[in-house]
């Protein structure tokens, strides 16, 4: 009972722009320097110290990136829709920042997938494409978002853009999963493939620790990109406010801004 | 009854790109009256139309209005179909039984008794406006809302149509017209959207 | 209402007469240009001919989805159905039917004459029209959705084919396999039975979420 | 260090091209989401902190 | 002249940004249903790419003719270049450019990524490319006749299709043969001789044909 | 000179579907004359301006008519562009220079040039109907034909729709204007629209 108010609570203060600006602060830095620091320490430890696949040698390296790309880029859209659903139910406005900010990131990185899986699969397949589940449920990932991305182009005014691009997110979330079974499903029936993608190799810790932190890092670095756009849409929004206003020249006198304590992992 | 068809604004604002159009607006107009809607261009007559009809969403205040008829630029007759085609669709609509003696004798009332089987992309402006008039009456919606109404009727038509909303009127439904010509009707409320006074600050 | 919306849709159905040959003339048409372009796939009763098929099923939705709602957008009849309608729903669904009926229905008919001209085996049609009956409506639901929302877009076409090609994709892929099935003289029942399930879903969803994309749409104006 | 010099490090056993265009691309595509928005983030502040400060100002110009 | 209107018509391309994008997203997610729907056509190089490949480009071509005069004929602009302009076939004229900037252009370009998805032979691309260098002008010119005379129509997609497909029946023929020729490693001088012809007789016919078409639309209005 | 700017009707009869619409018309009217053309509606006005403008073929009889700018109901603004790019773009069609300067004077002069850099899309009916107002000034064209151009205009504009005809007449152009209203211009011609004597049986 006690939590479900503390819930409610928590909830309402989500809608207020101030609160958000307030609490993200330190979650921006803590996801900001998460990022960083396991993002350099999985770039060395994918790159210079996990050991090599034995039957595919050191092209086996670039699972560590491509792994988290198309995770990265699932969880990207997945949001989308979650924040689509929230906009359209509770019409919240901050979460068509949200999507703004989700969009061109997992566009993105679908595309890195299925570049990085292209580059792999030259060593590993002996060809940079073929027609298999995972690869098509990408390529359709990608085209969902491309989609989306020129549907919120043509619409000009803000507020029908939002609920626009919020509908097309949610009706595309709830194909998702439809796509990619149906797609594995088709593959399976058709071409017995010659490698299986699906079947996940008994890898030894010292593989799959940096895979994880590789994956972590992807998901700080997400949270990180996604909550400075929303936060710099809500001093937007709310610029003539007195908070704003208050926080703003503060920050320019004092000059040692929180937002730059952040900003400096980019050089890693 | 009478109560659900009283229209009420209360500090009623339209906004168009997060901008404030006009002044809020108070206003309650008992059944029975014809508003009418005045404004410099773009003061913002046609985007409360709108928003009253449920067509705009981004406003602040309140309303309150019947279900409405609305009738703006683009007049909702399909070209293909005839007058009378067309009226049954509205009727259609409405799940109203289409009358129609009714339509027919409104049309000879019109003047576009004749056009009644010729389909409505062969039929010229102020004849188009013409066949719209008659769904209004057909309808049996309370509230009519009417952006610039007068648009390409003759002079024989114009005054057909302050007969219509005068005795739209009468029998106790209510107008919201916006115009730049005056309409000549009793019992006529002048609603003018003036500029806001300042553009508030949020 | 739904016998005067219907009798509407019916009476412009006639009055464009052109509207319901032309799915069939463009299915014809397509087959001829795959038959110039590419000979050797359609020379012979073939695997591929299934999917050659349904691509081109896809193409000629994909067309006349573009004119679902845009006439009714333009004269003004949309904006009217969704104020004036007692129910707008009913209004659209009865839409994304006639839709269908001029598609969907027209596929299905010609199938017998299209197939075989494809490299469809003979034995394989009666499936393939149990898969396009059972699919079919499916892409004209889902289609509205993507119809719905870019009615306003001059420059519509090609966003909503991006839009909603990924959601036909399943319905592809089941129809695709009923047919290579029926060629080859395999049960289908459980792909036919997943088309049926897509279909049904589509038919609870897209109706809603086309009213909100309409509605979105008619706000742009 | 899985490799035993850096010139081994660099050749990836013949998978060398394909493993650090993978990660360059990477790279990339991070830092240039990084940067983008970063720049973003500090002209938007910028601009607001001019509003604000014109609109401190113009009030007392005007009394 | 030709200065302000390209100017207006490279203006319109930005604010509608998407649209530039849009061709080539089309072609990819062609070719994934494809290669979804027969998969054993893609599976290896073959013969058959060039067709398939062909057969996309006509459809990509199909659905942006549709909207080369809509957005001008709904707005009045197109009746007023016909009254004001100095020379109305040049506006034309500019109008199709713009047009195979946006769709033919951007196939060219987009043939390395696509064609061997399609299974296309590396050695066969350059072929292609010219090919569709040559060819894709023709279709832009060619369909642009259609497209004047079905602007006016709200369902003109499909009638469009069926106006305009005959016309690019020769392009379609010479252009497989070029790409064969080119993954068979032949000389295809002549057939790009014939599309080059094609081409040209196109430039001069078309935007004749298409202006008197346009008239005939405005004049419906 | 003169002479080329004379409008000139012999027994000009406009036919739609083989129907004629009006009586046969004759008319001189030498350069500098405003033209007003009356008619109920379905009367076959606007068939007479496209007619002119060249815009419909099927007439009988013959006329002569400088090459003219031409104001339907569809106003032939692109709404993604702004109206001075529009007003380019007009420029550019008749191969002339735009001149932006004289432009925007009169946008100052029409009280629309606070709007002259946003997308005709979002502008209100008249204000939009206002940028068509520039253009006609703009255009190096003597003859307009103008078809109801008081739709949506407020009151103001009104007067600056019937100023910048005056101004256009007294530099010698010719307007040919169909309206329900009166323009109070001077040197006015009312031309009235009667239907055919009797139907021609054929
Ligand atoms: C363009 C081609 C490719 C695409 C689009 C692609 C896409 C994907 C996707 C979507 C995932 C799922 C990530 C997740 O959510 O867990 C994945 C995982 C994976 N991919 Fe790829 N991939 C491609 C090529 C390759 C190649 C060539 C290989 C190696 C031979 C490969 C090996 C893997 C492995 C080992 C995983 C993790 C498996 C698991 O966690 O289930 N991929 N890929
Ligand atoms: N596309 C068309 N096809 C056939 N007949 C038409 C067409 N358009 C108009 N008409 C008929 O031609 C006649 C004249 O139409 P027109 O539009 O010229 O009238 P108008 O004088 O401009 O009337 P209004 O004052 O209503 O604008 C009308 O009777 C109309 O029915
Ligand atoms: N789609 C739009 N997007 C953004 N702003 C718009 C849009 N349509 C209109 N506006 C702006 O909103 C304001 C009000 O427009 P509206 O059409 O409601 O005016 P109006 O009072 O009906 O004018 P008119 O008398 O010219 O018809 C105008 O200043 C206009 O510039
Ligand atoms: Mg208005
Ligand atoms: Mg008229």
């Amino acid at each position: 009972m006690k939590l479900k108010q503390k819930l409610k609570e928590y909830w309402h203060k989500l809608g207020s722009p101030r609160w958000f600006y307030q609490i993200t602060t330190n979650w921006v830095t803590f996801f900001g320097g998460s990022a960083l620091l396991l993002l350099v320490t999985g770039f060395v430890w994918a790159l210079a110290f996990a050991p090599a696949d034995y039957q595919q040698g050191n092209s086996f390296r670039i699972m560590y990136v491509h792994v988290p790309a198309a995770m990265l880029a699932q969880s990207l859209y997945i949001g989308m829709g979650v924040a689509g659903f929230i906009g359209l139910v509770w019409r919240m406005k901050l979460t068509d920042v949200a999507i703004a900010a989700c969009l061109p990131l997992g566009m993105v990185l679908t595309a890195l997938a299925l570049f990085t899986g292209g580059v792999w699969g030259k060593p590993t397949w002996g060809s940079w494409w073929e027609w298999d589940g995972r690869t098509v449920s990408t390529l359709v990932l990608l085209f969902l978002y491309v989609g989306i991305y020129a549907l919120r182009e043509a619409i000009p005014d803000a507020d029908l853009r939002a609920r626009a691009s919020a509908l097309v997110s949610l009706v595309g979330t709830v194909n998702i999963p439809i796509i990619k079974y149906s797609v594995e499903w088709w593959n399976t029936l058709h071409q017995s493939a010659s490698f299986s993608l699906t079947e996940k190799p008994a890898m030894p810790a010292e593989m799959w620790l940096p895979l994880l932190v590789m994956v972590l890092g992807f998901y700080c670095f997400a949270g990180h990109h996604v909550l400075s756009r929303m936060r710099l849409e809500v001093l937007t929004r709310e610029s003539s406010s007195r908070w704003v206003a208050e926080l703003m020249l503060n920050k320019n006198a004092v000059d040692g801004t929180p937002q730059t304590s952040t900003t400096d992992h980019g050089k890693g | 009854m009478t109560d659900a068809l009283t229209l009420q604004f209360d500090s009623l604002a339209c906004q168009r790109d997060g901008r404030a159009l006009f002044a809020e607006l108070n206003l309650t107009a008992p059944a029975g009256t014809c508003v009418e809607l005045l404004g410099a261009n773009g003061a913002g007559k046609s985007t409360l139309l709108r928003t009253l009809a449920g067509l705009h969403s981004q406003y602040q205040g309140t309303f309150q209005s019947p279900p409405a008829v609305y009738q703006g630029h683009r007049l909702g007759l399909d070209e293909l179909l005839t007058p009378l085609e067309n009226l049954a669709w509205f009727a259609g609509l409405e799940s109203c039984v289409f009358d129609q003696t009714k339509a027919l004798a409104l049309a000879a009332r019109l003047g576009i008794l004749a056009l009644a089987h010729t389909p409505c992309g062969k039929l010229s402006a102020g004849q188009q406006r013409r066949v719209a008039m008659i769904r209004w009456v057909l309808s049996g919606r309370r509230l009519w809302l009417l952006d610039e109404p007068l648009t390409a009727l003759d002079t024989h038509a114009q005054a057909w149509l302050n007969e219509i909303i005068a005795e739209h009127c009468q029998s106790g439904g209510s107008v919201v017209c916006a115009t730049h010509t005056d309409l000549s009707v009793p019992l006529k409320t002048v609603l003018n959207l003036r500029p806001p006074p300042e553009q508030a600050s949020w | 209402m739904v016998g005067a919306l219907l009798l509407r849709e019916w009476k412009i159905l006639l009055r464009a007469r052109a509207s319901i040959v032309n799915p069939m003339a463009f299915l014809l048409l397509s087959t001829l240009l795959f038959a110039i372009a590419a000979p050797q796939l359609v020379a012979e009763p073939s695997q591929q001919a299934s999917g050659i098929l349904w691509v081109l099923v896809l193409f000629t939705q994909l067309l006349s989805l573009d004119a679902m709602f845009r006439r009714d957008y333009d004269s003004g009849t949309l904006e009217q159905s969704l104020i004036m309608a007692d129910v707008p729903f009913v209004a659209v669904l009865i839409r994304i039917f006639v839709q269908w009926l001029g598609t969907g229905l027209v596929i299905v008919i010609a199938t017998p004459v299209i197939g075989p001209l494809l490299g469809l085996s003979w034995s394989a049609v009666p499936g393939t029209m149990l898969a396009l009956l059972l699919g079919t409506p499916a892409l004209s639901l889902l289609g509205s959705i993507g119809a719905g929302i870019t009615v306003g877009f001059s420059r519509g076409g090609i966003i909503l084919a991006l839009l909603v090609l990924p959601l036909f994709l399943p319905v592809l892929i089941f129809g695709t396999d009923i047919v290579n099935a029926a060629g080859a003289g395999l049960n289908y029942t459980a792909q036919a039975y997943w088309l049926a399930l897509i279909t049904l879903v589509a038919l609870i969803v897209s109706p809603f979420a086309a009213l909100a994309g309409l509605r979105i749409s008619v706000e742009m104006q | 260090m899985y490799f035993d010099s850096f010139a081994e490090f660099l050749q990836m056993g013949n998978h060398g091209l394909y493993v650090w265009v993978a990660y360059g691309s990477t790279l990339l595509v991070l830092l240039s989401a990084f940067f983008i928005t970063r720049s973003m983030a500090r002209s938007g502040e910028e601009s607001i902190r001019w509003a604000i400060l014109s609109r401190q100002v113009e009030p007392k110009n005007e009394s």
